[in-house]
């Protein structure tokens, strides 16, 4: 019951900041809300039994994300603007809405006959996982079933992986490298988009 | 009643990931954007480790004496997705800067009518 | 904030100390959490932090972009090599166990390596970002000053 | 040559104009190679041709599949005497065209000559192959080749008017043959499980004759070439081609590739027997006796030449179309017959109108008064040419308009006969005036043409040729009519 | 040795070519490595199809560890098809790249573009080979990741908002895409695709299993710009470099309708389906998208953009096979998946050709360059009537099945769509072949665009060569169509194996 409540706590806490992300204009404090955030879901990672993830997620969400953004802003503003805020949007939010509100139904139209939360006997507990826990010390000597899957089960899994910070690492290049150029010229037989 | 001790970790997550969603596709500035997009995926993360989760399940760490340990492979699946997450914040963030330097702002507004007033 | 004497001391510190617990947690990860790809995190953290504390250039003489490129393609192929490596022993790819005598040195081994692989990639490839946006800054205003 | 076997032959005819395209292109700076490549090509296929004549006649029927496309279709070739009938007219009108083309494009000085000759003889190619083809996914290939092979030579001027009338023109053959064609052939494919010509068609006893009508009527109207009203407009605009072309491509090879189409649907796809008892051209035969109709009236009133011609074309089509859809043996040897007789007379008329405009630059027939005197042979062959259509004896015209009507007499369809009794007193009406004209009224400036001299010379021997033909047709028609009853009976 | 390997050697070449190439100092050595590898890959490729032409699976076993519990490797023939036209479309781009990049992207970035290049090779091999959802979105996020890279690097500054745009939908689509599998997870306990096609069938109706189908098919359709979710596709190909669009439009929108083709006929099988109202979905959406996109195509007045909303109509085509659920619709969809990869990329070369001569897509710039420039105009009008669906070619071959596939079960109204979208498609193609057949009719627009094309010469060989590689392919695949039809019907044996 405990955890239940730090749970519930921790996700709550979440939502609070994800709504205060939406309303919030100003952009620095929005990074800042969501390194938070980063780190509260982290926390919650650990109380769901997921320390890897937890600690990845520390480094990362509230980490990485956050620097990068920071630098972001810093290289979209100049230092004069003291608010770095994001302009009113124009549009109506009723589309976007709409779209939400019917995704979101459906996710809990979906999620309504899953297996409880936490129940062990929940098929995805069933198949794959129990012969990882069982057999993973044996057959790979590696005490942390994560890593033991996530190295040697599914290791093509984390070849991708970090095929996929390579890529990043190469588009970054591509994008920021080296001196920048003068402006990309306008296309001058203007090339419109379709509304 | 046990139908929403057994759920509310889903519906909480489902409505944090919907907050992030709605970020990404009704906010205007690109950087809001690309920190809804976090949202939205740190909370799909939320749900996989949740599908993960076993009541009074230890963390994956195999030791003596410990019999119910948590699902280890939605951890595993989702240490990748961050990665991937990450990977695709920076790349998206990159792409902001270049469009501050080319347009001369980030608002998905000003940037439009720049290019219907050429 | 360059000239920040304390500052300078306690990064002298401290960033010694992260490299330490990168590394223990870049070989920890069998036993505990942890792994390639968190080490690889933390010990860009200590660089940029050196970068923040030194200033950017005085970090690149530290690793020129050029390795960190070089590093980066290095981490994939470590990885992707072992699978080359696995397969030239007769075994499936990234099959660990025919890298050793006995299966379980094998896969201890084979792991070794490829969290090894991810780390390099994952460090380099986070300061390549790192130093990539601290760039881009430099004409307008130093971004250094935003990060702190 | 007569040493090669039948199959070797057919190829041969397909290939060479290909071949000779090539060349043509090579020779692109050096005009009386190009022209003699031309002439040589169109002699030896009109040779090769006459030669599959007379082994067809004497009963022979190669045929032979290339290769497979998808399975059960593949593209073949295969001779029964309507493709014959239709590739003998096309390869000596061929020959005969060019040596015309020759004077006209000289004298007229038009441009890019290279690029039509070579495009002519590729036009050509996919006739005979279209002639050939042993099945009904062969034919739709070469007629879509075709289409788009002529494409060049309507807009040949490469003017503002020759693009538009090159848009309507592609426009309307390509969609009808993918809006309607493509469908009716797929679901042929789909009842019928093939596409080979067959004689009494692969369609009876598969077919449920409740939707034969439609099948047919997409058949119909999926042959744009025919030029069945309301699908006719791209004749007129195809006018604009230059004359030569409007000769061969408009009188011969591309609108006899629409009728003849038609023809083996009827003959080959559904089998005539099929036809009539299933009713399926009840109410079609309409859409052909009114375009009968319809067109001659309108050719009275165009004052351009060509674009009267066009129409005359137009309703001359449909008799060959009703041929088809009466669908009983007469009116099929009609038909049949009238693919050769048209293409005679309708050329001699293109090639008169051609070289009153290359001679006197005229193209509006209130001008023509009094220009008989000064052009004697073009006129009087452009009368003869006149009469064939008619149809009135001793001229070739007059074979197939009777077995049209006798076609109509035995199916009782006395409606039909008077529409083409009417349409032939229409025809009087709107081609001897302009003979009369230009022999018997005053020219408007002058009293006679001093400066206009008769068109260059080989293009009055091309005419004289086709003039002669005609009459020589009412003697002796015996090769076609051999080759029409052939076709009729399914020999 | 090597055969034993090759459905992985397919994916791990390019994987291993990438960080070579990205440290090389030149684009030249770069460009060698990228094009030998792709090369061998597509030679790879063509060996492993004709291994699973029998109509047989191979299986193989990453890390050694037996599915469901490492990841599998599962070839048939759809994937060795698929994966056929990816390395192939790359080998005969290469070579294509080699001018046109050093004219459109600045030199010091060469050797990193060619490493995106590999690795969006590898990102796309990867998902066509893949037999486990997850490693699927691994790979689906590298080729990903590298396009949006590679499309930012288009001249006009357009092209960063349409990788933005591209980066945010493709994510989204991505993420929905990871929900679904985490909901299949959490009712199955697999993430193997055969494995849970095993699984599935039980669960038909339970309510968990239907919501991850629709997020599954919502994140694809992203992926593949089925028609309301198109929005990224018309800027993303117009405005990147011409080199990544023919790549992309060639491949990546293909490999995405495979992956449809494996969720619905694999992993969830068709039977689900048809107890959802998702075919006819299907159906009315590739119905509106052919009809509208071929009319917005025709309204278009530059190049690349006209063939962009061009293929989102194709997507209708390929996706009415899936919609249609019949073995011979999903034969007709993976002809349609070959064929339209080689009539897209011939055009996007050939305009690509005209790009590199005159410096601009605008239809009205063309005008008159049939005759500078007759080889690659050539191209464009054999590879415009294949997209047409004319006789003879490729195009038709496509139309020719997925109008059978129709008719045969009495979907008229749908056999009218395809004849009306071959229509349209006479007139957005016309509308280009026009420009370039006739002289410019009046010379203000050669003077407002500040260039004239009287000194315009033919394209050189080294785009010459690839673009009539794939016309040749155009026609040739008209005529002969046993490996496109023969191996697309073996695929759909095992896809659809309820005949009906």
């Amino acid at each position: 019951m405990i955890d239940n409540i730090v749970d519930i706590t921790l996700l709550s806490l979440l939502a609070i900041q994800a709504f205060a992300i939406i309303r919030m204009r100003s952009l620095f404090a929005v990074i800042m809300l969501f390194s938070g955030f980063s780190f509260l879901s982290a926390g919650l990672f650990v109380v769901m039994d997921a320390a890897d993830v937890a600690f990845t997620e520390a480094a990362v969400g509230a980490g990485i994300s956050t620097v990068l953004m920071l630098a972001t802003l810093a290289l979209t503003y100049d230092a004069t603007e003291i608010d770095r805020k994001e302009k009113r949007s124009t549009h109506k939010p009723w589309l976007p809405l709409a779209v939400v509100v019917i995704t979101g139904a459906l996710l809990i139209y979906g999620t309504w006959d899953i297996p409880a939360f936490g129940d062990p006997d929940a098929p995805a507990q069933q198949h794959v996982a129990p012969y990882y826990l069982e057999e993973s010390l044996p057959e790979t000597g590696v005490q942390n079933v994560v890593t033991a899957v996530l190295a040697s089960y599914r290791g093509f899994d984390t070849l991708g992986e970090v095929a996929v910070i390579f890529t990043a690492g190469i588009a970054v290049l591509l994008l920021l490298g080296g001196r920048r150029r003068e402006k990309p010229q306008l296309e001058k037989s203007g090339g419109k988009h379709e509304a | 009643m046990d139908m929403i001790l057994g759920h509310y970790n889903y519906w909480l997550v489902i409505i944090i990931m919907m907050a992030g969603f709605y970020t990404v596709i009704s906010r205007g500035n690109l950087i809001k954007k690309i920190v809804g997009l976090n949202i939205f995926q740190v909370s799909v993360f939320l749900l996989y480790i949740s599908i993960g989760n076993v009541k009074e399940g230890a963390v994956p760490i195999i030791e003596k004496g410990v019999t119910l340990y948590s699902n280890p492979l939605p951890h595993v699946l989702i240490l990748t997705a961050i990665v991937v997450g990450v990977a695709t914040t920076a790349l998206g963030l990159a792409l902001v800067v270049r469009i501050k330097e080319a347009y001369g702002s980030i608002e998905e507004d000003d940037i439009h009518n720049q290019d219907q007033s050429l | 904030m360059k000239h920040n004497l304390i500052l300078r001391v306690v990064a002298k510190f401290i960033i010694p100390l992260i490299f330490l617990f990168a590394l223990y947690v870049q070989f920890h990860g069998d036993f505990g959490p942890g792994g390639g790809f968190q080490a690889g995190v933390i010990f860009s953290a200590a660089i940029i932090l050196y970068a923040l504390v030194f200033g950017v250039d005085s970090a690149k003489q530290v690793i020129p972009p050029y390795a960190l490129r070089l590093l980066a393609s290095v981490g994939v192929l470590l990885y992707a090599g072992t699978g080359v490596a696995t397969l030239l022993l007769g075994g499936n790819y990234l099959e660990y166990s025919v890298l050793a005598s006995s299966q379980l040195d094998g896969q201890h081994l084979g792991i070794l390596a490829i969290e090894l692989g991810v780390g390099i990639t994952v460090m380099s490839v986070m300061l390549i970002m790192f130093f990539a946006f601290a760039e881009r800054g430099r004409p307008e205003m130093d971004s250094e000053s935003e990060l702190e | 040559m007569i040493s090669l076997a039948s199959e070797q032959l057919i190829i041969l005819a397909i290939l060479l104009p290909l071949l000779a395209a090539g060349l043509i292109i090579l020779a692109d700076k050096r005009p009386n190679l190009r022209e003699t490549i031309t002439l040589i090509t169109a002699s030896i296929v009109a040779i090769v041709v006459t030669t599959l004549t007379m082994r067809v006649l004497a009963g022979e029927r190669p045929a032979f599949d290339l290769f497979e496309v998808v399975p059960g279709i593949n593209v073949g070739f295969s001779i029964e005497p309507l493709g014959m009938l239709f590739a003998l007219v096309a390869a000596t009108l061929w020959l005969v065209t060019s040596v015309y083309a020759i004077g006209y494009m000289r004298g007229h000085n038009e441009k890019n000559q290279t690029r039509f000759y070579a495009v002519f003889s590729i036009a050509i190619s996919s006739a005979l192959a279209a002639a050939f083809s042993g099945n009904m996914f062969t034919l739709f290939l070469c007629y879509e080749i075709l289409t788009i092979s002529t494409y060049p030579l309507v807009t040949h001027a490469g003017t503002s008017e020759a693009r538009r009338s090159g848009r309507i023109y592609l426009g309307i053959l390509l969609g009808t043959s993918i809006g309607f064609q493509l469908l009716a052939i797929l679901i042929t494919w789909s009842v019928a499980g093939t596409l080979d010509f067959k004689h009494g068609g692969i369609l009876s006893g598969k077919l449920d004759p409740a939707y034969a009508g439609i099948l047919y009527a997409l058949f119909i109207f999926g042959v744009g070439k025919a030029a069945v009203m309301p699908f006719h407009k791209w004749l007129p605009a195809a006018m604009v081609a230059p004359t030569p072309v409007s000769a061969l491509l408009h009188a011969v090879a591309v609108v006899k590739a629409g009728v003849f189409t038609i023809l083996k649907v009827t003959i080959y796809i559904f089998g005539s027997d099929f036809i009539t008892s299933s009713g399926a051209s009840d109410w079609l035969v309409w859409f052909a006796a009114l375009t009968i109709l319809f067109a001659s009236l309108i050719a009275m009133t165009k004052d351009n030449l060509k674009a009267r011609l066009a129409y005359s074309t137009i309703s001359q089509l449909s008799y060959i179309v009703l041929g088809a859809l009466i669908a009983v043996e007469m009116s099929l040897i009609g038909a049949s017959m009238h693919i050769v007789m048209h293409a005679f007379a309708k050329i001699t008329l293109f090639f008169a109108a051609g070289a009153i405009l290359v001679a006197a630059h005229k193209k509006n027939i209130s001008d023509m008064s009094g220009l008989g005197r000064a052009m004697p042979v073009t006129f009087i062959a452009f009368t003869i040419g006149s009469l064939s259509i008619i149809g009135l004896p001793p001229f070739g015209g007059m074979w197939s308009k009777w077995y049209l009507a006798l076609g109509t007499v035995q199916t009782e369809q006395w409606i039909l006969l008077a529409i083409l009794m009417s349409s032939s007193l229409l025809n009087i009406a709107y081609l001897l005036p302009i003979s009369i004209r230009a022999f018997f009224a005053k020219p408007k400036e002058g009293p006679v043409y001093t400066e206009v001299k008769e068109a260059p010379l080989s293009m009055l021997i091309a005419m004289g040729f086709t003039a002669l033909a005609c009459i020589a047709l009412f003697f002796y028609p015996d090769p076609f009519y051999n080759l029409a009853l052939d076709a009729a009976k399914g020999r | 040795m090597i055969e034993s390997h090759l459905s992985l050697l397919i994916v791990v070449l390019p994987l291993l070519a990438a960080p070579v190439v990205a440290v090389l100092p030149g684009g030249r050595l770069a460009w060698a490595i990228s094009t030998l590898v792709s090369c061998s890959v597509f030679y790879l490729a063509a060996w492993q199809l004709i291994n699973v032409s029998a109509g047989n699976v191979i299986s193989y076993e990453l890390g050694g560890w037996a599915p469901p519990w490492g990841i599998e490797y599962r070839i048939d023939a759809a994937n060795a098809l698929v994966a056929l036209i990816v390395s192939g479309i790359a080998a005969l781009t290469l070579p294509y790249a080699l001018k046109s990049v050093i004219k459109e992207i600045p030199q010091r970035q060469h050797a990193l573009f060619y490493a995106a290049f590999m690795l969006c090779l590898t990102g796309l091999l990867g998902i066509a080979q893949t037999g486990d959802i997850f490693n699927l979105f691994v790979f689906l996020e590298i080729s990903s990741l590298s396009s949006y890279a590679l499309i930012s690097l288009g001249k006009n500054r357009q092209a960063l908002t349409a990788a933005y745009q591209y980066l945010i939908m493709g994510t989204i689509g991505a993420t929905f895409f990871i929900i679904g599998v985490g909901l299949l997870y959490a009712m199955t306990g697999t993430l193997n695709m055969a494995d849970l096609s095993q699984r599935l069938p039980e669960l038909y109706d339970h309510r968990t299993i239907h919501t991850a189908f629709a997020f599954i098919m919502v994140g694809f359709a992203l992926k593949l710009a089925l028609f309301p979710l198109h929005l990224w596709l018309p800027n993303a190909y117009t405005y990147a470099p011409t080199v990544v669009t023919v790549f992309l439009a060639a491949t990546s929108t293909k490999v995405a309708v495979y992956v449809m083709l494996r969720m619905v006929f694999t992993v969830f099988g068709f039977s689900f389906i048809e107890n959802t109202p998702t075919d006819e979905l299907f159906l009315l959406l590739c119905i509106m998208g052919i009809l509208m996109m071929s009319f917005y195509a025709i309204y278009q007045k530059d190049s690349k953009r006209l063939l962009a909303y061009s293929s989102v109509a194709q997507i209708g085509y390929m996706m009415l096979g899936i919609g249609l659920g019949s073995m011979l619709s999903v034969t007709a969809t993976l002809v349609h998946l070959f064929n339209h990869a080689l009539i897209k990329g011939a055009l996007f070369m050939a305009i690509g050709a005209l790009i590199y001569r005159i410096g601009s897509s605008r239809i009205e710039h063309f005008s008159g360059l049939g005759k500078k420039m007759p080889w690659t105009f050539a191209a464009i009008v054999i590879a415009g009537l294949s997209l047409i669906g004319v006789p003879g070619t490729a195009g038709f071959i496509s139309k020719w099945y997925l109008v059978l596939a129709a008719i045969e079960q009495q979907q008229w109204f749908i056999v009218a769509v395809i004849l009306i979208g071959s229509l349209l498609a006479v007139v957005y193609v016309w509308k280009i072949i026009e420009v370039l057949y006739f002289k410019a009719p009046n010379e203000t627009s050669q003077i407002t665009s500040g260039q004239n094309n009287i000194y315009v010469k033919e394209a050189p060989l080294m785009l010459l060569i690839p673009m009539w590689a794939l016309v040749v392919a155009n026609v040739y695949f008209g005529f002969n169509t046993e490996l496109t039809v023969g191996t697309a019907e073996q695929a759909a044996k095992l896809l659809v194996p309820d005949e009906y």
